[in-house]
This record gives structure tokens, C-alpha cells and sequence, in this order.
């Protein structure tokens, strides 16, 4: 589960730090994703692999068609209509997807078989699992080179940081927005497709995947995506442990009092440092 | 010296492993203006910060009308009669220009969230008493014409005065000016300094940091120059003007014939 | 300054919009009044989080009254139907309801969906005298019993009874009981803690999960710990169906009870192989082909499920048999009565007797406004991905 | 080489340029002076496509650029250093280096862009150093530097400098005035100089505007504007 | 002059409250209209947090629901007058908003958002946890909620509900403006409009936005009671996130930085969604449209809105409205 939230939180990040933007549409990305791969894989019965790509493909495709239609035309927008903008975008995005998929619950098989599971030190862990931190793995390790070492992914940075001054560079700014828009629409898509087989997903499963996607960014020090996925991963765990051990009652609620303490020990979060964290205000 | 109205010993101010400022020692004496200057980067703003509140000193004391008020917060400082203007304008754009003042007036009035809510007659003859006095200091600037104007409609220099207005109707004891000049063209600049004097003229004390040489050397009456957080020379213009190491650092050959 | 006309006039366009749509509703329902149709309004769950519940309730009225005004009406008069949506919403619950009975005048309301939704409205028909027959399944709607509040649903307490019924037979005395934090998974493990003892059973884990929870391995991880025979789990929401595959990942093998909230084959089928040999009690719509032909209910059920299945290319679930109950009790008290009087209405729906519905003989009484027994539960299993009726 | 004729810019609803015309010729170093808000960042955000003027015509070697994108303005030769520099301090000084390439940046001219950076180091050896360091990490004249230096890594033919000496001690001011005309002199491009800092602005430049409230008030060679006594008085303090 | 600008729009306002049901005589209608009222109180509260001082709280449902479950359980539970309960709930609220709001507030921006979130959700969870004290997620089931007594009144049918609602309402929007147009108000703003000049001037902005802090979930907490003894039921459902974010955005619908925007919004958000019941499924996708197309061309809200409208009708040219926020 903190796969999916660090999943999520990436893709919260990517287009905050190249829009300054919260896109509360983030989870919609995800529920769509394993709406689609459920669709694709269970129904219409496509090969996992060409599935998936679809759906990623897809979802991205949702991502950019926000970003045109959405926040593409505002030319000078506050923060905060920004982010009710998307939230506004993502009641849409679920009511399109209830008329179009209904409003059951859709699920698909593992991607390696149902019901395998691998028998680690005693637990027993469902196959899907390893599907899960393997795509988490191969993102962040894209995203690590993308950024880091390529000039687009540092013109992407470039463009976080100071917009203007990286259009006087010549790089193309709107572009990158909406290729930023792309890129978190397909890490959500991806979240979603790998994530249907273990806990099925309907219409309105979105907001959960916001939500926690959001809180994991959020802790692990928002723009940083080291942190998102510590945070994500963290977040996961805590869960699983206070349902486990505690109360299932108080199993959302006590990681997030954790978090909430961090965040008001460490108010940039986690992994954020002070200068980077960029506080941006309402 | 006469009467110190703030007196830093020893102050430091750390980031990390940056020394931003670094044992600063000076006093500033009632009535005076006095200037620091430095080259980017020599703590000069941190220095501000401190003195006024915004940061606490790592190490050292300051003191005020000789009083400790090394660890006090901003606001409290506000009310203590240290009051700045900021290098970027700084004025509330969602108000109008009479209320800005107004702002200024809060520690010297009282009403809370409970009197305001039902109005009590002192209340009402409160807040009538702040608008008198808020409009005369807007008298002062020559801002009275635009009192109900919204504050971010001015242009750029009388919003720097509207700053200055309300940094003056805070009352304050000693006035913390940082870069007044910055985006003011030259004829601008000299309106500034008469100001500034003006100000000093009215019993407030000046404390100044600034890059616009002239503008220093004009009104100064004492400098501190600043390097890597440190204190490298104090004095009158003429003293530090023929300093050597501040023209090394600082200055530059082309100040010593301005 | 092109900018800002632009601006402007799509400012405009949504107020007259706004208005518009407004007004336009306002007017639609003028025209209606006219028809003089015996008006019938219904609050269901269609959208929110409960929609799996309003959807199928909807589908069945509108179908029915669609049926009923063909065949020529009530009393010679066509039946409106009104539906209205809870969006799973409290709030939204008490403004539908009383805009059913105050702007629309309907003579009797069909729903809410949901315990909690019904709670929230459980004074209004009292207050306005108009007869409701809420397709909830709590047990407080109906008691104590509130002269115009009636229910079709078979009681929670019932479908416990018979899961602990069945459980004894099989000999069990310890079980683990899982619930999804909601109105309804509360009730179920209220009644069955309450009356385990009664039936020698101890509860021996107790433990609790979100209804939009997507993993419960750390409950059963706790579950397997104990030495639970047995687990029922109580709950409505499609979360249910991750546990049987949950259990099978965990090991588990003992058996799995589910609350009659299981019923719908959606959830069967999410469960994949991993729902062989479920436990649930149930109405007998879901197992009605497996149904001796001599069951005095077999052929509605037979006739509703073809009904539905042929119009809405859906499986039918016992939900919409609710509303289905629901309907033709109002449909019939109407006939009873002879005159559209909501109160007159409200005394033949009290004195149902013998009406056999999908969910079972409804015998209504001043004293009781559940209308069915714990027979009305059938014990049903899932054998090759179908739900048949247990037999032993 | 660059030419505005008669352009209108708005903020918002608010005429910032009024029917504002000059030219540039190539080689020389222009400066235009005037006060805040008279509107030299807005001239200068029009030229590069960031505020399209609504009205008048903006010729760069004989294209017309008044509507066309930044990206493409950049791509055409024209850079602009922006009041504050603007680095991107969270990238390393070679990677603000880099970044200034890209608008010409591809696989084949790889090299090319390499020799670049030796260029700009020449120019800038105090850079040198520090070329893995992060850029915020530098003093203000090294990002100065810096920010001229990631400007000319798109071989502007016309480079557009504002404020360059803002916030800076006079020492390092004088500095960036000598690497300013050493541009000129060595790489043979043409500058325009936007400068609080009047006197020593015209001290290196050949020609000069006087920008007041939108519209150009007075133009000339330097020695013209050095001479004006209106000029002496506002704009250099005598 | 600083009167004639509050107390003249406030006596129109308060005329139109009172005529309103005079046109307006179903009971579905004035129920809406009660909604209308209950909301607004906490869009007010709100609005003088987000748009006033700038800080934002999507938590803020937790109040609200701080105050319902208060007065359902001390009138249901332990029998309290429902004055006493409201009191207590406000009380209650009051300490619990100083708890949170102070650690809080200290943060900023998007950390701030998800700390009143965080404490939104974790107050809903505890509704729904707390199944002896709160009736967990079925609702509060123990004990009817009785109906409020106005000195001899009892508020029972939806005209007295109406005018009991919007009374209180009007009593506290006539307050509300008092504090806007005073040395708090100005203090408030000063805040929002930049912080570090806030304290430069001696406002002790910690102090200020903690207070207003907990102003607003008083009045959250106020509607929240009013919200249980009207509806007369309790559940978590109505409390929860989804509730906190369509309170945000009845604020900034509505135009922030305006309490009367505040009103509007909430006016609105409740009275659309009755509105197009008549679409029925298609709600949700027309609630979205209608959304994102306020947000897409009035970022300033309908009350920035009608501002333009009305400059432009003057012929002034305004200034673009989204220059002010943010």
C-alpha cells in the first residue's frame, strides 16, 4: 500500500515543483488507471504488457487534456483557484467515469496468477506485492535519471524554479507544464494499473489515493521525491502496523497524528529542507 | 557618545556553519543616522533581522534604552519602539492607504476581538482618535490626497513613502531603514535622504543600510561597514571613505574620488 | 480590453445558466400537476458511496411503475414515480424527503438505502403523516415501531440469528468477527456479540476496517492468532470481497461467514476462486433457480430476476427487491384503500398480511413493521462462482 | 538590428508603453536610463515575448518578432540578463551553463556548447572554481556573472542586460561594467543596458534613451546626454 | 463614512431575510434556506480565516461536527438544556481549535493544508470510533435530539427554524462586520497581506491568527449545534473531508476576502445541488461543470464577479480582480 501512496505522491510532486501547482486530481489519475487496466485485463482480455501501456498511455493523455483545459487557460491564477480548479476537475473526472464504467466495483487477477504468494521469514506475501515495489523501483529510478541527467528533466527543474527566467533560456515553459501534467498522470495511471488486483477499485476510490498521495508529499517535504517515497512507504507501514497492533478503528488516524507531529516539529517536512521548501501561500 | 539607544555586544547569527554575522559590536546614540554598509552578502539584512526581532541571536546582547531585549520577539520590538522598512516594499496592497497607516497605530491601541465585535463607545472614540492621528502623519508625507486609496494603486516612490509613514506613526525610538533607495533614481534618492533628515529632526534615531554611496556619505553620521559578518571599520564618512581596507572590500578606486 | 468583455460575458452566460436551470425546474414540475397521477416519491442511495444499493432500488421502480401504468394504473390513475438521490448524505436525505412531501405531495416514500440515512429521517413522516417503507435493513428503523415507518429489508438481528444458527450446528464455539466501520457493519456486530453467547459461542477477535479499505491482512494476521474457528465478517461495502482472498494469501482455512450484505453477485465474482464455500444468509432471490419449485415464493423471484436482468443487462441483487417489496406493498394497500389518503394508506400497509414479496411473507401488525421472520433467510454458499442454496 | 516601432504594452488593463519607438544598431552598447515604473522592465519583457505589446511592431534583423513566443525569440539571438539575476539556484553553476544552451543545445553541437563553456570561464574565471557548486551558494556578483554568463550560452547577437548592477558594492559593480565592455570589444555584441546607475552606464555606452512614464523623452549619443543639463539633474545627481 | 459602508448593505439584508418567507411558504424551501443559514455561519467564520487573515483550514467540517455531536450528545445523553450544550460545544471547540491551531498555524501554504486535514480526518475518525460515546459510524441513535426552546417557543416548524437560524445568523454577521471594520480586522489583513510588515508594526500575528482560529470554529461549532437540533440526527458522514473542502469552496466561490461572499457562496453550493436534483445522475457531472467553470472565468468568486459587473457598468476600468488574491 505505501508503493501506491509513494506512487502518488510522485505525482503530486512532478507537478508541483514545475507548476507550484497541488493537482487535488491526482488521485482521480490512479482510480482511473485501475479502472482501465481493469477494463483492459479483465474485460476486454488484452495481454498484461500491452494493457498496461494502454492505460498508462491513457491516463497521460487525461493529464494533458486537464492541463489544456484547466489550468492551460488561466493566464494569472491564484493558488487556491488553482487547487479548487482541480478539485472541481477531479468531481468531474469521477462523475465522467461513473457514467461511462457504472458505478460497480471492478477488480482483475494478479498479474502473476491468483493467489501466489511468496512465503517470507513466515508472512506470507502475495505476488502483486513485488509488481508493486518493482514499478515503484523502475519510476523512481527513471525519475532519478531524468532529472538529474538529462537536460530536459534539468530544464524541467529550471522551469520550477524561476518560470520566467527559464523561458529567457528558450525553454519552452508550456510545454513543460503539460509535459509535467503527462508524466504525473502516467506515474498515477501506473499506480492504479498495478494496485487493481489487490484492492479493486470503483468510481469513487480516487480520493483516497489523493488523499494519502497528497499526505505522503506533503511529510516527506513537498517537491522532494526522495522524501515522497519514504514518506509514502512510511506511511504504508504505519498503517499496516497500527491496524494490526492497535486499533483498525484508529488505523488511518495514527499515522497521521505522527505525521502531523513531525509536521509541527519539523514544519518543512520529513525530508524538506528549510530553503528548498519553498512556502508557498494561500 | 551620548546616550545609546541600542547597543549590540558581541552578536552572532549562525546558519548552519554560515556566520552570517559574526561578534558585531556598535552602539547607536540618540539622534543620530547611522549607515551599514557592506558588499552583498555580509550579513548586513541578518543583522537587521536580529536587531528588529525576526531572528534570534545565536550569541550576544542587544540592548535598548537599556533594556535586555536580545530575545524578544518582532512584534514586542514593534511595540518597544523598534520599527524598519523593508528593502522590498512592504505595504498591506489589500488595504487602503489611511488603514496602513492605521496598522501602525496597533500597539498603541487596544481593542480585541471581544470589544470590537460589539463596539463599545471607548472603542468607537479609539478607533476615531486613529484615524486623526493616522491622518496626520499622512499629512506629513503628503499623502493626506490619497488617504482612501487602496494602498497597492500608488506608485512606486509613494509607496515607499506610505511605508515610511508608517513606520513613523509606529512612534518609534529608533527606525531600522533597509536599502530606502533600492529602485529609486538618483533625483529620488536625494528626496529620500532630505527625508530621512527630516525624520532624524523629529527626535527618531536611524539606523540605515544602504548601497547608494552618495545617499550614505550625504546623511550619515556614523558608518559600520560589514564583511563576511564582521565588523571591519566604523567611523564618521570621512573616516571610513580613506579606509583602506574598506576600499579593498568595498569601495572601490572609483569611490575615492566621488 | 477584448479580455475583459470576454470575460464578462461567460459571466454572464453561467448566471443566466444558473437561473435558467432553476427556473426551468421549477416549471417542469407546474406542468405535472395537471395529470393528476397518484404520486409515489423514492429517496435512494444513487450516487456516493452506498450507490451499489440506490442503483438497483431505482432501476426496479421506475421499471415496475413503468409496468404498473401500462397495464393501466392504480385505481384508473397513473403512478408518478419521483426519485430522489441521498448521495449517501444526511443532510441531502432530510431535504429530499421533505421536498417529497411538501413540494411534490407524494402519498408514499419508497427508501433511503442506507440505516443511517433512514435514522436521520425517521421523525419526518410522523411529523407530515406520510407512510414510508425504508429499504434499510437496521433494526431501530422498526424499533420501537413508528406509526407511518415500515421496512422491507429481512431484519439484521435475523440474518445473525440464522449465521449463529448455522455456526452451532457446525459445532463451532469460537469465532473472529469483522466488521466495516459503517451503520450497517456496526449493527451486525452489535447483534451478533449480543446474542453469540446465547448460542455457546465466544467472540474471540473482534476488529473493524474502513469501507474503502483495499488490504485486511493486518486484521487477519491478528485473527489467525487466535483460535478463531471461524470468521463472520458483517459488512456491505465491496471491501468484503478482498478478504477471502486475503484469507486464502494468509493460509487461513477456516470458514468465512458473510452477512447478508454479501448479496450481489458482483461481489462473488470480485472474489473470484478465492469466495468458494462463503457463507452468507440471504434472501432467496439470489438462489432462486435453486429453489424447490413448490416454494411458495419461486415464482416471483423467478419473474422479478428475468424481469430485471432482460431490462438492465445487470444481475439482479436483493436490494432491489426491497424496493421492489416496498412498491407493490404501497401498490396494494392503495387498491385496499380505494382512495389516494395517505393515512388510509398507511392503515392497509400495517394490515399486510401474507404478501409475498422477494424478500419474503410480509405479515405487517400495529406491533411489528419488519414484516418478515428469520425464515425469510436462507443459508446460501457459492459453488463454482454461482450462489446455491445450502443444503444440509 | 533591432527595431520597436510605436509599440503599446498593458499590465493588466494599465498602458505601461506608450507608442514607444527605438532602434539598435549592430556592435554598439545602448543604454537606456529612466526611473521606476517609467517602464524599461516592461520594454524589455516586450521585446522578449513575455508581455506582447497589443499595438506596434518589434524587427529583429529584418523579422518581424512582436508575436512570437520567448522560446523562439531566444532561438532568433536575442538574451536577456533580468533585473535579479534569476539564477536557478537549486542547479549547479554548470547546469545554469548548460541550461542557457538550450535553445541550441542538441547531440551534434555537443561540442560546440563545450567549447562554450570554456568561453564563458575565460570571461568569468571566478566561475571556475566553482562550476559543481550550487548556484544559490554564490555571492551576488558571482551570480551576476553567472546570469550573464547562462545568457550567452545562446550566442545572442543582441544581449538585453537589467539592472546589472543592482544590489551590488561598488567595487564588484565596476567589475561587471569592465566585463561588460570587454563583451563588446572581444565577442562584438551588441548590448543593450537597462541602469539605475546612469553615469557609469553612459560612461560605456555609445548611445543612449531617456525612458519617462512609457514614452522615450530624450535620445542621443552619450556626450549628448552627459551634456543635458535636464538629464544631469535627475538621472546623475549634479 | 466607515458606517454608512457597513450598516446600509446589512439593513438591506436584513429586510430580505425577513420578507423572504413571505414568498417563500414550502416547507422543502425554507428547510433549504435554513441550510443556507446553518452554512453560512461557518463560511463566515471561514472567510474570516482564509480570506481575512489568509490562512486556510480543511479541517474545518471537524468543528462543525464538533459542535452537532456536542449538543446531540449532552441534550441526548445527559440531558443538558440545549443553551448549556451549545455553550459546552462551543467551549469544547474553542479549547480543541487553541490545541490544534497553535502548533498549526505556525505553518504555511500547502504544510498548513494538510495539518488541518490531517486533523479534519482524525476528528471524523474518532466520530466514527468512538461507537459508545458517538453511536460510531450509524449515527447518534441513543436519544432523540430535542428541539430548542426560545424563551417560549419551541423550534420546531421550519418558519420558526428559518427565523431562529438566520436571527442568530444576523446577530453574528452584525458582530462579524463590527470586527472587520476594527483595529482586529485591520490586524487580520495585515496579515494576510504580509506577515513580517504585520509584526514589523507590533501585530502579534501568532496571537491574532490563532484568535481568529478559534473565532471561526466557534462559529463553525455554533452552525454545527444548530445543525443537530434541526436535523435532529447526527452521523460522521456530514463531517468529513469531502464536507471540509466544499466549505472551502463555498468561501472562495463566493469570493474571498467578503463576508457577504461568504453568504453568497454558501447560498449557492446548497441551493445548486437542490437545484439539479431534477438532473438527477447527470448531477455530479453539472456540479463539476458548474464548478470549474465559476473557477475558470471568476477566479475572484461571484461577489469578484459581480464587482466587475459593476464597474463595468460604471465604466470604470477596474483592476483585474485576481491581482488582489493569492
Amino acid at each position: 500500500m505505501g508503493s501506491i501512496y509513494a506512487l502518488a505522491a510522485l505525482g503530486f510532486n512532478i507537478i508541483y515543483n514545475a507548476t507550484g501547482i497541488i493537482n487535488f486530481a491526482q488521485g482521480e489519475f490512479v482510480m482511473l488507471g485501475a479502472m482501465l487496466m481493469a477494463y483492459f485485463a479483465a474485460v476486454l482480455k488484452l495481454p498484461l504488457l500491452l494493457a498496461f501501456i494502454v492505460v498508462v498511455l491513457l491516463v497521460a493523455c487525461v493529464g494533458l487534456i486537464l492541463e489544456r483545459g484547466c489550468i492551460h487557460p488561466l493566464k494569472n491564477p491564484s493558488i487556491l483557484v488553482l487547487v479548487m480548479i482541480t478539485i472541481a476537475a477531479s468531481i468531474l473526472l469521477k462523475g465522467v467515469t461513473m457514467f461511462i464504467a457504472g458505478k460497480e466495483v471492478h477488480g482483475m487477477e494478479y498479474f502473476s496468477g491468483e493467489n501466489t504468494v511468496v512465503d517470507m521469514g513466515g508472512a506470507k506475501v502475495p505476488t502483486q506485492t513485488f509488481w508493486i515495489l518493482g514499478v515503484l523501483g523502475v519510476v523512481v529510478c527513471g525519475l532519478v535519471i531524468f532529472f538529474n541527467l538529462t537536460l530536459a528533466g534539468k530544464a524541467m527543474r529550471a522551469c520550477a524554479f524561476d518560470r520566467t527566467a527559464a523561458s529567457l533560456m528558450g525553454i519552452p515553459t508550456k510545454r513543460m507544464v503539460m509535459f509535467s501534467f503527462f508524466l504525473s498522470a502516467a506515474i498515477g495511471g501506473m499506480a492504479g494499473a498495478v494496485i487493481v488486483p489487490i484492492s479493486m477499485a470503483d468510481y469513487q476510490s480516487g480520493a483516497m489515493f489523493g488523499i494519502k498521495g497528497f499526505g505522503a508529499a506533503v511529510f516527506g517535504g513537498l517537491g522532494n521525491n526522495f522524501g515522497a517515497v519514504s514518506a509514502g512507504l512510511i506511511l504504508g507501514i504505519l498503517e499496516a502496523l497500527t491496524a494490526g497492533y492497535l486499533s483498525s478503528h484508529y488505523k488511518d488516524a495514527l499515522p497521521l497524528a505522527v505525521l502531523l507531529l513531525v509536521l509541527f516539529v519539523k514544519p518543512s517536512g520529513l525530508f524538506g529542507s528549510e530553503a528548498a521548501g519553498r512556502l508557498k501561500k494561500f | 557618545m551620548a546616550d545609546p539607544i541600542l547597543e549590540l555586544k558581541d552578536v552572532c547569527r549562525f546558519f548552519g556553519g554560515v556566520r552570517a554575522v559574526d561578534g558585531v559590536s556598535f552602539c547607536v546614540s540618540k539622534g543620530q543616522i547611522k549607515s551599514i554598509i557592506g558588499p552583498n552578502g555580509a550579513g548586513k539584512t541578518t543583522l537587521f533581522n536580529v536587531i528588529a526581532g525576526n531572528m534570534k541571536p545565536t550569541k550576544g546582547n542587544i540592548r535598548l534604552q537599556n533594556r535586555n531585549v536580545t530575545m524578544l520577539p518582532d512584534y514586542k520590538m514593534a511595540s518597544l519602539g523598534v520599527t524598519r522598512t523593508f528593502q522590498t516594499i512592504k505595504i498591506f496592497s489589500n488595504m487602503t492607504v489611511l488603514e496602513n497607516v492605521m496598522i501602525a497605530r496597533h500597539p498603541r491601541s487596544r481593542a480585541g476581538f471581544f470589544s470590537a465585535a460589539f463596539r463599545f463607545p471607548w472603542m468607537r472614540r479609539e478607533e476615531t482618535s486613529l484615524i486623526r492621528e493616522s491622518r496626520k502623519y499622512l499629512e506629513f508625507f503628503d499623502l493626506l490626497g490619497k488617504a482612501d486609496h487602496p494602498a497597492h494603486t500608488l506608485p512606486f516612490k509613494e509607496q515607499r513613502l506610505l511605508e515610511f509613514a508608517r513606520a513613523l506613526a509606529n512612534e518609534p525610538v529608533i527606525l531600522l531603514a533597509d536599502e530606502p533607495a533600492a529602485g529609486l533614481n538618483t533625483r529620488e534618492t536625494k528626496d529620500i535622504a532630505a527625508l530621512i533628515k527630516r525624520i532624524r529632526d523629529t527626535g527618531v534615531t536611524v539606523l540605515l543600510v544602504e548601497h547608494d554611496m552618495s545617499l550614505v556619505m550625504d546623511i550619515s553620521d556614523e558608518i559600520l561597514v560589514l564583511d563576511f559578518g564582521k565588523k571591519i571599520a566604523e567611523g564618521t564618512p570621512e573616516h571610513i571613505r580613506k579606509n583602506d581596507e574598506v576600499i579593498a572590500v568595498y569601495l572601490g578606486r572609483r569611490a575615492e574620488g566621488a | 480590453m477584448m479580455k475583459f468583455f470576454k470575460k464578462q460575458n461567460l459571466f454572464c452566460v453561467v448566471l443566466v445558466l444558473c437561473f435558467s436551470l432553476t427556473v426551468f425546474s421549477f416549471a417542469q414540475e407546474k406542468k405535472e400537476e395537471k395529470k393528476e397521477p397518484i404520486k409515489i416519491g423514492a429517496i435512494f442511495s444513487i450516487t456516493g458511496g452506498a450507490s451499489w444499493l440506490g442503483e438497483p432500488e431505482r432501476n426496479t421502480m421506475v421499471m415496475y411503475v413503468e409496468k404498473i401504468n401500462k397495464a393501466g394504473g392504480v385505481l384508473g390513475r397513473p403512478i408518478e414515480l419521483i426519485v430522489e438521490d441521498t448521495e449517501g448524505n444526511e443532510t441531502k436525505t432530510v431535504n429530499a424527503t421533505k421536498k417529497l412531501i411538501t413540494k411534490d405531495n407524494v402519498i408514499a416514500i419508497v427508501g433511503p438505502s442506507r440505516s443511517g440515512s433512514t435514522m436521520a429521517i425517521i421523525d419526518i413522516p410522523g411529523e407530515y403523516k406520510v407512510p414510508l417503507i425504508s429499504c434499510a435493513a437496521a433494526e431501530s428503523i422498526a424499533v420501537p415501531v413508528r406509526k407511518y415507518v415500515f421496512k422491507t429489508p429481512q431484519k439484521d438481528s435475523d440474518a445473525a440469528l440464522r449465521i449463529l444458527e448455522h455456526l452451532k450446528k457446525k459445532g463451532v464455539k469460537k469465532i473472529a468477527i469483522m466488521s466495516e466501520a459503517s451503520g450497517f457493519g456496526d449493527q451486525g456486530r452489535l447483534q451478533l456479540k449480543k446474542y453469540a453467547p446465547e448460542y455457546g459461542i465466544a467472540v474471540v477477535a473482534d476488529d473493524t476496517y474502513g469501507p474503502k479499505d483495499t488490504d485486511m491482512t493486518p486484521q487477519l494476521t491478528k485473527i489467525k492468532a487466535t483460535e478463531a474457528q471461524a470468521v463472520v465478517n458483517w459488512s456491505i461495502v465491496p471491501a468484503q470481497s478482498i478478504i477471502p482472498k486475503n484469507m486464502k494469501q494468509l493460509g487461513m482455512t477456516i470458514p468465512l461467514y458473510q452477512s447478508h450484505g454479501f448479496g450481489n453477485p458482483k461481489y462473488a465474482e470480485a472474489c473470484g476462486e478465492a469466495g468458494e464455500g462463503i457463507i452468507f444468509p440471504a434472501g432467496r432471490l439470489l438462489a432462486c433457480d435453486t429453489l424447490p419449485d413448490d416454494h411458495p415464493q419461486k415464482k416471483v423471484l423467478m419473474n422479478y430476476k428475468k424481469e430485471y436482468e432482460e431490462r438492465f443487462k445487470d444481475s439482479v441483487s436483493t436490494f432491489g427487491g426491497h424496493a421492489y417489496d416496498a412498491l407493490f406493498i404501497i401498490v396494494e394497500a392503495i387498491k385496499k384503500a380505494g382512495v389516494v389518503d395517505k393515512d388510509k394508506i398507511r392503515d392497509e400497509i400495517e394490515k399486510t398480511k401474507g404478501f409475498i414479496g422477494t424478500g419474503g411473507i410480509f405479515n405487517y401488525s400495529p406491533e411489528d413493521h419488519t414484516g418478515l421472520q428469520k425464515d425469510a433467510f436462507e443459508m446460501l454458499t457459492i459453488k463454482n462462482g454461482k450462489f446455491v442454496v445450502l443444503q444440509d | 538590428m533591432l527595431r520597436i516601432q510605436n509599440i503599446r504594452s498593458f499590465y493588466g488593463n494599465l498602458l505601461v508603453l506608450k507608442n514607444l519607438s527605438l532602434h539598435i544598431n549592430e556592435g554598439e552598447i545602448v543604454t537606456l536610463i529612466g526611473a521606476n515604473g517609467s517602464g524599461k522592465s516592461t520594454l524589455l519583457k516586450s521585446i522578449m515575448g513575455l508581455l506582447p505589446p497589443r499595438q506596434g511592431l518589434i524587427v529583429f534583423q529584418d523579422k518581424d518578432i512582436t508575436h512570437l513566443r520567448t522560446e523562439k525569440i531566444v532561438r532568433l539571438g536575442i538574451a536577456l540578463v533580468p533585473e535579479g539575476r534569476h539564477i536557478f539556484a537549486p542547479l549547479s553553476v554548470q547546469d545554469n551553463l548548460l541550461l542557457g544552451s538550450y535553445s541550441r543545445y542538441s547531440f551534434r553541437n555537443k561540442s560546440e556548447v563545450m567549447a562554450d563553456f570554456d568561453r564563458i570561464f575565460d570571461l568569468f574565471p571566478h566561475l571556475v572554481k566553482k562550476r559543481k557548486q550550487l548556484a544559490g551558494t554564490l555571492s551576488g556578483g558571482e551570480q551576476q556573472m553567472l546570469a550573464i554568463g547562462r545568457a550567452l550560452m545562446s550566442r545572442p547577437r543582441i544581449l538585453l542586460l537589467d539592472e546589472p548592477s543592482m544590489g551590488l558594492a561598488p567595487i564588484i559593480v565596476e567589475d561587471i561594467f569592465a566585463k561588460i565592455t570587454k563583451l563588446r570589444s572581444e565577442e562584438k555584441t551588441t548590448i543593450l543596458l537597462v541602469e539605475q546607475n546612469a553615469e557609469m552606464a553612459l560612461d560605456i555606452s555609445d548611445r543612449g534613451y531617456v525612458l519617462e512614464t512609457g514614452k522615450i523623452v530624450f535620445q542621443g549619443p552619450r556626450e549628448d546626454l552627459l551634456e543635458n543639463a535636464e538629464i544631469k539633474r535627475a538621472y546623475l545627481g549634479k | 463614512m466607515m458606517k454608512r459602508n457597513i450598516y446600509i448593505p446589512y439593513a438591506v439584508f436584513l429586510m430580505i431575510v425577513l420578507l423572504a418567507p413571505m414568498f417563500v411558504k414550502n416547507p422543502y424551501y425554507l428547510g433549504v434556506l435554513v441550510q443556507v443559514g446553518i452554512f453560512s455561519l461557518v463560511t463566515m467564520g471561514l472567510s474570516l480565516l482564509m480570506g481575512y487573515a489568509g490562512q486556510i483550514s480543511l479541517g474545518h467540517a471537524a468543528f462543525f461536527g464538533m459542535g452537532a455531536y456536542a449538543s446531540a450528545i449532552l441534550t441526548g445523553t445527559c440531558h443538558w438544556s440545549p443553551w448549556l450544550a451549545m455553550g459546552a460545544g462551543m467551549l469544547i471547540t474553542a479549547c480543541v481549535a487553541w490545541f490544534v491551531g497553535t502548533p498549526s498555524l505556525k505553518l504555511k501554504g500547502h504544510y498548513l493544508a494538510m495539518a488541518t486535514l490531517g486533523f479534519g480526518l482524525i476528528v471524523n475518525i474518532f466520530f466514527l470510533a468512538e461507537v459508545d460515546l458517538t453511536g460510531g459510524p450509524s449515527g447518534y441513535t441513543f436519544a432523540r435530539i430535542p428541539h430548542i426552546t426560545f424563551i417560549k417557543w419551541t423550534i420546531k416548524s421550519e418558519t420558526s427554524s428559518y427565523y431562529f437560524v438566520w436571527g442568530i445568523l444576523l446577530v453574528i454577521l452584525l458582530l462579524t462586520l463590527h470586527i472587520i471594520h476594527s483595529r482586529v480586522g485591520r490586524a487580520l489583513r495585515s496579515i494576510h497581506a504580509d506577515e513580517e510588515a504585520a509584526r514589523a508594526m507590533g501585530v502579534n500575528t501568532a496571537q491574532y491568527k490563532v484568535g481568529i482560529f478559534i473565532l471561526s470554529g466557534i462559529y463553525a461549532s455554533l452552525a454545527g449545534s444548530l445543525y443537530a437540533h434541526y436535523i435532529r440526527f447526527v452521523a460522521p458522514d456530514p463531517f468529513g473531508l469531502m464536507e471540509s473542502v466544499l466549505l472551502v469552496t463555498m468561501v472562495i466561490v463566493g469570493g474571498m476576502g467578503s463576508i457577504w461572499g461568504a453568504i453568497a457562496g454558501a447560498a449557492l453550493l446548497i441551493i445548486l445541488p437542490e437545484a439539479l436534483r431534477f438532473f438527477q445522475d447527470y448531477n455530479i457531472l453539472i456540479y463539476g461543470a458548474i464548478l470549474l467553470f465559476i473557477m475558470l472565468f471568476l477566479p475572484g468568486g461571484i461577489f469578484g464577479g459581480s464587482q466587475m459587473l459593476w464597474l463595468l457598468i460604471r465604466k470604470i476600468p477596474g483592476r483585474r480582480q485576481e491581482a488582489k488574491d493569492g
